[in-house]
């Protein structure tokens, strides 16, 4: 009927053969525990920094506070398992309702700053997401809460992440996406063409807290027990990484910039210092040689290889 | 004729500073007007107040009898005023054609489950914009540049880039900040004649800034002369020109 | 003990973490000045800072002020070729690309570090005799003594450097503006590297203050302090020298009450909850003055 | 008597605009040399190539026969060419003596520097009376003559003036063009950038006229200042 459509079924058997196999390797036991969780970390980490991409690269709003939003949705759908006994799909669908109400309510005022100071503000609002949750004993404070049931399973978290690909693929190529990236490219003129700027940059903000809560969700039911620990600034300059070593801008890089991190972080788990010394120096050699990432703000189904196969109508 | 723009007594001040004092403008359905004067005197903070960058500190600017306080620079240009910018200000790392689709944002309708679905409108609208744009884009000769990256364009070609995108938002008014600047003087030529040609088929008003006084006066029905934020003349461009007053703002006093 | 005198002792408490904070704090104000870079490095090179004083007294058997001294030079040192070595090449590139880098380098210090000296804390000798004197109904340590001299000295100097030398003078030329400080034969780059070890000698200054103050060092022991002292500028006027001192020591008055009177757990929030209190309604800090972007 | 500066074919780009298209021209010792024209014609482009902020993609500088085009900007300042940039660019939050003294940040020789401070103040004795203020709180004129004293603190043999009228009002300006008068018969040699063109022409010796990044004109002052092209060049033919 028409290219989109096309592609779009391409892409979609594709995902298909790519779960069958992995599907295949783990329920054959052909990969140890180790690897069996990293998958499905893959899986959590490209939602994190897919939907992380949707504010720093395609709406240019610099967060850093992604791990406090991923917090909320893993609390959010702790408490709604352990707690409420509520299914899965449940706990999914309030996590994302949950971190993106309270991304929304914070994007209102901060969207108001720019580059440094946004940066900076988003960094120390996820920091108080972090230490409020640490001081509620509801959700066992600083010890962390336990007893989460195991309910991530690969297929969960890549369909999970399957659809929000599919959501943030479309959402970007739409009006909604290029008014995203008019105000990255320049705010004044995108304001100029008549692009609510503010509602644009909330709503990004909003989708992609709300999508970092789905991605805390999984997370939170993939271990035992979750830890306030884990959702440090750190962890959001770890997503931050992802999304620039993959380029701004582009969702094929941010699934690469999650797939090779996390993936060398567990190949390099048995050496931690000099990991992140390695790490450290990849990524100053990243900024100095490539400051662009890998991908640029290239999708993989737009290289040149690959254009002759899509029937657009590319001139 | 009737009345488009209309700007009553306008005042800007910043800090203790009046950039632009007791402004007074109006300008005709159809009309081709120029806005000069020696620099630093407050014309791009004209542009700026008309386009909702700055509101006025006094004053009253309207389109088409309508007051435009208050609102901001989107819904302006929703309301019919376009610009292009000083230093040009295009999405550079955007294609050709996308800078003129986001310019078409105001005229789409299709919600997020649409969109995100691509069911119904959205694919209806999406061809639409797309084949309009490219239309646009031929007629100011960039249809064989549709798929280059902005910042690639020589510079002549993203000046023109930024007329047509202002041109997609569809606007009764169209504020050009010195089209000419950085042009050569075979370029200043076409543009001189794709001005004209475009008031006339897209049945516009034009003011522009310029300081290629060859266009202004070649062009311009009507010019307005700025100086330390007051308008000390206006009038016909053979007037102008000989208006002793606009000759001592311009080559300055002492002779 | 009564409720002033409680709040007396925290006000005591709270002066002394934020002389710390203070003199991170002027490092990452005269830093971000000079060339708009959130330096997230700099509480690493407080870090590091504390680590050569560390081994200049435990090792080398120093006295303490010697041990300050050389940790303030050598990490000055240290503080100019991380500029002229991560930060200079990328002059002219995009803001994230230079503060993505900055990460790179903090993460790399800290690391590194670790690698060299175990991941375990350290604990800093006692170089001062325990001795505490009563003022009335409060009590003043020995180290805090020490701290508030070694601050008020500090930025004495600094002051003096910054208000009367040349090389202070261009510092201020070049972070007003640079083009023009040029036109003057002032060469920029010298001085931005000037600036830099400045502002890391400070920050080694206040590594071995708290190492002297809390008795610990970690690898990892700059990262919230460095941040609480990006705060700290912030909350003071990003730039503006005595906007840091002044936020750094306000921050530390309100974490040592927050500590105090609500519980130690809040006390990071009450950091974070002030920056964006400050960033929302008087972006330019309490002594910044407020400027708008030109279309 | 000699060429002091010479300027051969240089272009220049500002990202993808040609804003200076194969200018040459020379200023020789003594002279006040004025380059004029409209708005945007490229006269402050053309200062801040030679000051070394810009550098020509192609063509060269030469100072005193040392060719000084790809030399930073503050290497420049020590060959003996200071510029008073356009819009003045003072440093606001410091003092005007603070300000002076960083127009001679290049020199070591204090009795030097204490003469030329002498001498500055003589030129404009307005600032000694303001030097403990901050100079942000001076006024447009007292500005501009901070500026310029600025620029002569470096005590330079080339003194390019960018546009020294802008914004002030009539009177000011003649004061202002009497003291670059004195400024050039105590001996230092000018390059006027004006927008102001009929006040430049007055005290200039002789002239080169700028239309969009090329030299459409030049020679004497006073025959440019009585003929009808220059009028064309601002206002059209």
């Amino acid at each position: 009927m028409n290219a989109l459509r096309k592609a779009d079924l391409k892409a979609i058997i594709i995902s298909l053969v790519v779960f069958v196999v992995l599907q295949a390797l783990l329920s054959t036991n052909s990969l140890d525990a180790f690897w069996q969780l990293n998958i499905i970390l893959i899986c959590i980490n490209i939602i994190l920094s897919v939907s992380l991409n949707l504010i720093n690269g395609y709406t240019g709003q610099f967060s850093l506070g992604h791990a406090g939003f991923m917090a909320i949705g893993a609390y959010t759908g702790a408490v709604l398992s352990v707690n409420f006994h509520m299914p899965f799909i449940v706990s999914l669908i309030t996590s994302f309702v949950t971190a993106a109400i309270i991304g929304g309510l914070i994007g209102l005022p901060t969207m108001r700053l720019s580059g440094d100071y946004l940066a900076i503000a988003t960094l120390g609002l996820g920091e108080i997401i972090r230490i409020v949750i640490m001081n509620v004993n509801y959700v066992g404070g600083a010890a962390g809460f336990m007893g989460i049931p195991r309910h991530t399973n690969f297929a969960w978290a890549f369909f999970v992440m399957l659809f929000v690909l599919f959501f943030i693929k479309n959402y970007v190529n739409s009006s909604y996406g290029r008014a995203c990236v008019a105000i990255r490219e320049n705010e004044i003129a995108a304001e100029a063409m008549g692009v609510n700027t503010t509602k644009y940059k909330v709503l990004a903000f909003t989708i992609g807290a709300g999508f970092a809560g789905v991605a805390g969700c999984l997370f939170a039911h993939t271990f035992y027990i979750i830890h306030p620990s884990s959702f440090t600034f750190l962890a959001s300059f770890n997503y931050l990484i992802m999304v620039v070593m993959g380029g701004m801008g582009s969702i094929t890089g941010s699934i690469a910039g999650a797939f090779i991190l996390t993936t060398v972080s567990a190949l390099l788990s048995n050496w931690p210092e000099l990991r992140m010394s390695i790490y450290a120096l990849i990524l100053i050699a990243l900024m100095f040689y490539r400051p662009q990432g890998l991908f640029g703000n290239i999708e993989i189904t737009s290289l040149p290889v690959l254009k002759r196969f899509k029937g657009g109508k590319q001139k | 004729m009737s009345v488009l723009l209309e700007a009553k007594n306008v005042s800007k001040m910043f800090g203790g500073l009046k950039a632009v004092s007791n402004f007074n403008m109006t300008i005709d359905k159809g009309e081709l007007v120029g806005l000069i004067g020696p620099n630093g005197a407050g014309k791009t903070t004209a542009f700026n107040l008309f386009t909702g960058v700055y509101q006025p500190t006094t004053g009253i600017i309207s389109l088409d009898g309508q007051s435009l306080a208050g609102m901001k620079p989107s819904q302006i240009t929703q309301r019919g005023i376009a610009r292009t910018f000083q230093n040009i200000r295009l999405f550079s790392e955007l294609t050709v054609l996308d800078n003129v689709k986001i310019a078409y944002h105001t005229h789409l309708n299709y919600n997020l489950i649409e969109a995100v679905l691509r069911v119904g409108r959205y694919m209806k609208q999406e061809r639409e914009i797309e084949d309009n744009g490219r239309e646009l884009l031929k007629i100011f000769k960039l249809e064989d540049k549709a798929g280059e990256i902005a910042k690639n364009l020589p510079y002549g070609a993203q000046r023109r880039l930024e007329i047509a995108r202002a041109l997609a938002t569809r606007p009764q008014l169209l504020l050009l900040d010195e089209p000419a600047a950085g042009m050569n003087p075979q370029e200043t030529k076409e543009l001189m004649d794709m001005i004209r040609w475009i008031r006339k088929d897209f049945a516009l008003s034009i003011l522009l800034i310029e300081h290629d006084m060859s266009l202004v006066m070649g062009i311009c029905e009507r010019i307005y002369v700025l100086e330390y934020g007051s308008i000390i003349a206006q009038g016909i461009p053979d007037e102008i020109k000989k208006n002793p007053e606009v000759i001592r703002a311009y080559l300055g006093g002492e002779a | 003990m009564g409720i002033m005198d409680q709040f007396l002792q925290q006000l005591i408490n709270g002066i002394s973490l934020g002389s710390i904070y203070a003199l991170i704090a002027l490092g990452y104000t005269m830093v971000y000045g000079i060339i708009k870079l959130i330096n997230f490095a700099h509480g690493d090179i407080y870090m590091v800072g504390a680590y050569i004083g560390f081994f200049c007294i435990t090792i080398l058997h120093w006295p303490v002020l010697p041990a300050l001294v050389a940790s303030m030079i050598l990490t000055g040192i240290l503080g100019m070729l991380v500029e002229r070595f991560a930060y200079r090449p990328l002059r002219s590139a995009p803001r994230i690309s230079v503060l993505i880098t900055a990460i790179g380098v903090s993460f790399f210090l800290e690391y590194t570090m670790m690698y060299f000296v175990t991941p375990q804390p350290r604990t800093f000798p006692s170089v001062l005799e325990d001795a505490a004197y009563h003022f009335g109904p409060f009590v003043v340590n020995n180290q805090q003594i020490m701290i508030f001299a070694i601050t008020i000295i500090l930025m004495a100097i600094l002051t003096y450097i910054v208000q009367y030398t040349k090389v202070g003078k261009a510092m201020r030329a070049v972070s007003f503006d640079t083009e023009t400080a040029q036109l003057m034969g002032i060469n920029a780059n010298r001085i931005i590297s000037v600036t830099f070890g400045i502002g890391s000698a400070l920050a080694a200054a206040a590594g071995v203050l708290v190492g002297i103050y809390y008795n610990s060092i970690d690898p990892l022991m700059g990262i919230m302090p460095g941040l609480k002292a990006f705060v700290a500028a912030v909350l003071g006027g990003i730039g503006i020298l005595p906007g840091a001192a002044a936020g750094g020591i306000i921050l530390g008055i309100i974490e040592a009450l927050v500590s105090g009177f609500i519980s130690s757990t809040f006390r990071d929030a009450a950091a974070f909850a002030i920056l964006i209190l400050v960033l929302l309604f008087k972006p330019s800090g309490l002594l910044g003055k407020n400027t708008n972007e030109k279309v | 008597m000699g060429i002091m500066l010479k300027i051969d074919n240089i272009n220049v780009y500002y990202g993808a605009i040609h804003a200076i298209k194969g200018i040459s021209l020379e200023v020789d010792k003594g002279e006040i040399v004025t380059l004029i024209g409209a708005n945007g014609a490229g006269k402050s482009t053309t200062l801040r190539t030679i000051s070394g902020l810009l550098k020509p993609r192609t063509g060269k500088i030469s100072f005193e026969d040392k060719i000084i085009s790809g030399m930073p900007a503050h290497r420049i300042v020590e060959c003996g060419v200071s510029q008073v940039p356009e819009g003045r660019r003072i440093f606001a939050n410091m003092t005007v003596m603070e300000n002076l003294e960083l127009g001679a940040y290049i020199r070591k020789d204090k009795n030097a520097i204490q003469n030329d401070l002498k001498r500055v103040f003589k030129h404009f004795p307005r600032l000694a009376e303001r030097k403990k203020q901050e100079a942000g709180t001076l006024s447009g004129g007292e500005q501009q003559m901070l500026a310029m004293g600025r620029a002569l603190m470096s005590s330079p043999r080339l003194l390019l003036l960018d546009e020294p009228s802008m914004g002030l009002a009539p009177l000011l300006i003649k004061e202002i063009f009497a003291i670059i008068k004195d400024i050039n018969e105590a001996g230092t040699t000018i390059l006027l950038v004006e927008q102001n063109a009929n006040m430049a022409l007055s005290i200039a010796n002789r002239a080169y006229v700028l239309e969009t990044g090329k030299i459409t004109l030049s020679g004497d002052a006073k025959e440019l200042a009585a003929s009808e092209e220059v009028r064309k060049a601002y206002l059209g033919g």
